[in-house]
């Protein structure tokens, strides 16, 4: 479904709102939305394993800095991607079919939930290790600035990232060589059972951004718009070669992972917490602002159908086949890697030579 | 026969040892608070306290590093890394600091430290999260390494590797922790040495951590098609105790190497060419060698479970390997 | 016949490519006004500019990291580390990243980068400057690994590596880069295909990089005792050549392997275990392995000349594997 | 010879001019000489390799911080580390023999100079990985804190190391854990060829050190005194537990390493860095305090005279015996690793079995 196309049959009030908050609020929803349904997908066995980091609570770091993004920027995510990429433009069918670990998922369900991209919307991959993917970006801005190309390129991280010595190796290159990349901070609160501060002692992460020759800016998470708004002023900087770091603050409304239930946190915070919530925050806006509620209600329903579809579609597209794990290690016309099988066939019949049984 | 899981031996282990040595401090992510992502260390912060059990955060080169420090200047530090898959970014303290400052420094500084860590597949985990990286570790001179099969090991090489005075990486698997074993520590051969699991004379095994267990179910069902196959769990990578290979494999003139790691230049590869090289004149077959397939780890669990040894493919070997395929 | 030196081919095939391929960018710690520690990258800052040939910060993680985004993004970068014993800094990028992202990603991206690096003894640089850490490279699936033993090859597989779309490490060795080399580039088997060095119908020796000149030279020696050695050069681990090895290997029946790298689960190992496992029945002796002694590297100069194999150690070998000792 | 009955002998004018001073001065000047030796060596061919970095133009950091620390404290060097320690009290007998690779050397010939230690003295050892020796202080404040040792652990490195990702995952668990430890850069304005602001988008390191969490504080290289004293108050807060960080300024007077010939600095710039020389300026001080010319022949002779004994030692002491190589790798009570060439004798006679022939 394109978000362009949704609003063609919305109603007559659509000229007093505007366009932006609407499209912003959709994405969030759609963003909530896929997320229950990876839940689903794990309650019906069909997921890949239970490694799903959900983005609840977070939908608006996500879509505020996806939306001021342009289309030939690039990015990563940290492991708990979903949100962005689909606000970046993803399939929720191919999404969902990769987490599920089948075949027409993004990557051939070779990646899962925590591998997941495509090249075409500019996604250079969502990665497991915690960091992992940030000198990517700073990769990809030395790409832009070499071939001039007008893009800036993005990696989306947690708190915990703050810890990892290869950011701050990040932000020093970036600085130095003056590349069109941008650090956002996706600051949940938590990494896994650790609060921020048991994590950081100091927690002025823009001052530290700064010390290393960066502009920061730390800004809310709860307002879509405000994200947007300030992501596009220092897209713009980056863009011109300023790199910059931005901390958006929110929080994580669930466990670490599908089966963590957070007993690590006190019922008041978590209660407070979720109050932060950047779909209600849009949603209220949308309703001052003139939207009906009949209105809002038809386009939650249009988001759960395709949600629902998606859904279906990743339960029943087939698995793929065994063979296929040879695949993809190196480039198509190279060899695949002999099975251990296949070798220990030519030990024992050694008149069987390299080539003949792959 | 006490039972008990993988999981609770190594508690146990850490536990008593925490007891009797004052100088034991735990440092890893979410060791504390949270018990461990699979919760080896739950309970111990209560038991010891913050100061003995710390979380530490996502910075895995200073955990590795600070456990190296730690440890020249008289604490016994066990750091915890979540994921054997992240040792990649602790290589240098662990290669080139850890395993090195002895010799560097011509024995004056000794490193008691420990590095525990999980790896292997069966969680859907995928690439980054479910590899076998043992082997980088055997290729490095200074290094104790111990991988145990089941809870009595588990638990019986955790408290000797917390009295050695050199670093001791420590390797569960994933996939034991939630099983339970018998639990017989009084059997369990001293710290260095193999353990026959099963005996046989057709032919050996050689195998350790979750590929012992894999190996086992595979040698009972080739007994019913009267195939004696005998089990070796090697339990720790080094030191590596070739008498008892040796022993066996001379027995058996047949061998089967079983690890889960990548094949090429894995500990398979090491297995095979010792073992080849000590018993050439005894061997009826070359030493074959099952081990993971030479790929990331895809997360379709159909892909997943195929690309390491399984129970029945192990099966399939040892008749391929005694000439009955 | 032309001579040249193994830098200066190194070089020369960089600075070829680089006129042909306008996206290879070559980064690193002094490759630039510096000329590279160990001068390979001398002049190429002139000819291409400071865009094209970037210097580091000591960063050898983001170093390997922007290489990997740089690779992804369209540019073809050329990372050099200054000493293959830096890798344990940037293992993550690489054996995470690098390695794995085509394979996690469905085949979706490419990484067409280099990593350069060199490695090996001869220099009394110490523990934590004269490794050789191939295997670690070997054993992760996704990764290429060119290891040139001369300048011919040091140009022809530099060359050829940097037309490929995975990513490829090039270990060139620091006791090569200032000796000659008579270049032949038409000579050179295309890549992936070992040389036979010298051909000989008593025993193979089975080797790559500083290993195939040592070698050589005990292959030269033991002729005046009426030994024929053949000599494998391997030239590149991954691709393995096994056709070209199989076929020397069921010719002389008998088997050394040369590698400098530590001996346990070392390349010499995986070598090893597959010359042995496709060649069982040919085999009149069992494979040896000399390998680097599994020690840390000693500074004192006599020590180190001794914890490698040399000239004369492999000389005695090749005599105790005829039986003539 | 002790720095502490070095004086004994001195002039009557001794009583005007404070011992702190002399002191200070004479352990500059040993370092001085000393790195002049291990030049010498290499010249007369008797040193174990060429890297050898020599810390001239850099005295005074390593003796002021030093100086200011306390004997239970430890601390680990980077490659450049002779003159640190020296001026901690190592002998530079031994540290001549282990730069020679021999047996009588302080780690028996096993390290050299870039690896080099005393584990009395309390150093945890120098470093051939820039940056490789800073988590080990964190892990000795550590120790610290829990054994109820007061004592400070010290990280000596050089400013290329301020690009290393590890130095701020160490500052960070330094300051979240409050430990006893000490960040010392030695900036020497070039890591090799490159200048540090070649290295570094921002300079501002004290910033980077507060934003951490750290007490961070900026020094002149020149003046040992004042190097001393702010070691001394910058020790004391690090001692209570707040980890802290110092940059002191200097310059590299010669190349990297002994072979570099800095062709990549303009001579002006290596003119005006040589004038900052802090043993000049510290013996300008003396005589100003009335301190004779002769007096200070009389040191330099004795200064000389132990490091020209130092380095006849180095030369004639005993190269180890080859089969030492084997020995430290693990720890005493346990087995050596077994040779390759007894692996070679075994496999082609295969009745020798494991422990026959070790
Ligand atoms: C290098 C590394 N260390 C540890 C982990 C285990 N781990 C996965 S997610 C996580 C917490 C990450 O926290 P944060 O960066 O704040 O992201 P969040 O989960 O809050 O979105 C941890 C410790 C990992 N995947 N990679
Ligand atoms: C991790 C690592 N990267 C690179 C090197 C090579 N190298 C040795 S010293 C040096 C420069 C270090 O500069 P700095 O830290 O300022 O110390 P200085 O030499 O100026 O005392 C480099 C790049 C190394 N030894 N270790
Ligand atoms: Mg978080
Ligand atoms: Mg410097």
């Amino acid at each position: 479904m394109g978000t362009d196309t949704f609003f063609s049959t919305s109603s007559a009030s659509a000229h007093m709102i505007s366009e932006n908050s609407r499209l912003l609020y959709l994405q969030l929803l759609r963003i909530r939305t896929f997320e229950d349904r990876v839940g689903e997908l794990f309650l019906q066995g069909g997921s890949a394993g239970t490694m799903l980091h959900l983005s609840i609570g977070e939908e608006a770091p996500a879509v505020g800095v996806a939306e001021a993004m342009e289309p030939k920027d690039s990015f990563t995510t940290h492991h708990r991607g979903h949100g962005i990429f689909l606000a970046r433009g993803a399939d929720p069918k191919r999404m969902l079919a990769e987490i599920a670990g089948k075949e027409a998922g993004y990557c051939r369900g070779k990646g899962g939930s925590m591998h997941i991209a495509d090249r075409k919307l500019g996604h250079l991959g969502a990665n497991a290790i915690v960091g992992g993917g940030i000198p990517h970006v700073v990769g990809a801005g030395l790409s832009y600035q070499l071939l001039k190309v007008p893009a800036v390129s993005v990696a989306f991280f947690g708190d915990g990232a703050m810890q990892q010595g290869n950011l701050y190796e990040s932000m020093n290159l970036a600085a130095l060589w003056k590349l069109p990349v941008l650090f956002v901070c996706i600051n949940n609160q938590y990494g896994m059972g650790t609060r921020l501060d048991q994590a950081s002692a100091s927690l002025e992460f823009v001052k530290r951004a700064e010390s290393f020759g960066l502009v920061g800016k730390e800004v809310s998470g709860l307002d879509v718009e405000e994200v947007k708004k300030e992501a596009m002023e220092i897209l713009a900087l980056a863009r011109e070669g300023k790199p910059a770091f931005m901390k958006i603050d929110c929080y994580r409304f669930h466990g670490h992972a599908r089966k963590d239930k957070s007993p690590y946190r006190d019922q008041n915070e978590e209660e407070e917490g979720r109050k932060k919530d950047p779909l209600k925050y849009q949603a209220d806006r949308l309703l001052e602002q003139g939207v009906s509620v009949s209105e809002m209600d038809s386009w939650h329903k249009k988001v759960a159908d395709e949600m629902d579809e998606a859904l279906n579609f990743a339960l029943e597209t087939q698995e793929p086949v065994l063979n296929s794990m040879f695949e993809d290690v190196y480039a198509p016309n190279l060899t695949h890697p002999e099975s251990v099988g296949s070798r220990i066939d030519r030990a024992l019949y050694s008149d069987i030579l390299l080539g003949d049984s792959r | 026969m006490k039972e008990m899981t993988y999981r609770d031996a190594l508690r146990l282990g850490l536990q008593e040892s925490m007891q009797s040595d004052p100088t034991i401090v735990i440092l890893g992510e979410e060791v504390g608070r949270y018990g461990g992502a699979y919760g080896v260390t739950k309970g111990l912060l209560h038991e010891f306290g913050e100061d003995w059990v710390r979380d530490t955060p996502i910075s895995e080169e200073i955990l590795v590093g600070a456990a190296v420090g730690a440890a020249m200047t008289g604490l016994r530090p066990v750091a915890e890394l979540m994921y054997v898959d992240f040792i990649t970014l602790a290589m240098d303290q662990l290669v080139n600091q850890a395993a090195k400052i002895r010799y560097m420094f011509g024995g004056q500084i000794s490193v008691p430290m420990m590095l525990r860590s999980q790896g292997g597949t069966g969680r859907s985990a995928a690439a980054q999260h479910s590899q076998s990286l043992e082997a980088w570790v055997m290729h490095t001179p200074g290094l104790h390494l111990a991988m145990p099969a089941d809870a009595t090991d588990a638990y019986v090489l955790i408290k000797h590797a917390l009295t050695l005075a050199d670093p001791v990486i420590f390797l569960e698997h994933k996939g034991l922790y939630a099983q339970s074993f018998p639990f017989n520590p009084e059997s369990a051969p001293p710290w260095g040495r193999a353990k026959i699991s099963r005996s046989g004379n057709d032919c050996s095994i050689i195998c350790y951590s979750r590929m012992v267990q894999r190996s086992l179910e595979a040698a009972a069902q080739l007994a019913e098609l009267g195939v004696r196959v005998e089990v070796v769990d090697l339990r720790t990578l080094h030191p590596l105790d070739m008498e008892t290979v040796t022993k066996s494999v001379r027995k058996t003139g047949r061998v089967l190497v079983v690890t889960e790691d990548c094949l090429t230049a894995g500990v398979s590869a090491e297995l095979s060419a010792r073992i080849t090289e000590e018993n050439f004149e005894y061997l009826e077959e070359p030493v074959l060698r099952m081990a993971g397939e030479d790929i990331p780890i895809p997360v379709a669990p159909a892909l997943e479970a195929a690309s390491v040894p399984t129970n029945e493919s192990i099966k399939q070997s040892i008749l391929k390997l005694m000439r009955k395929k």
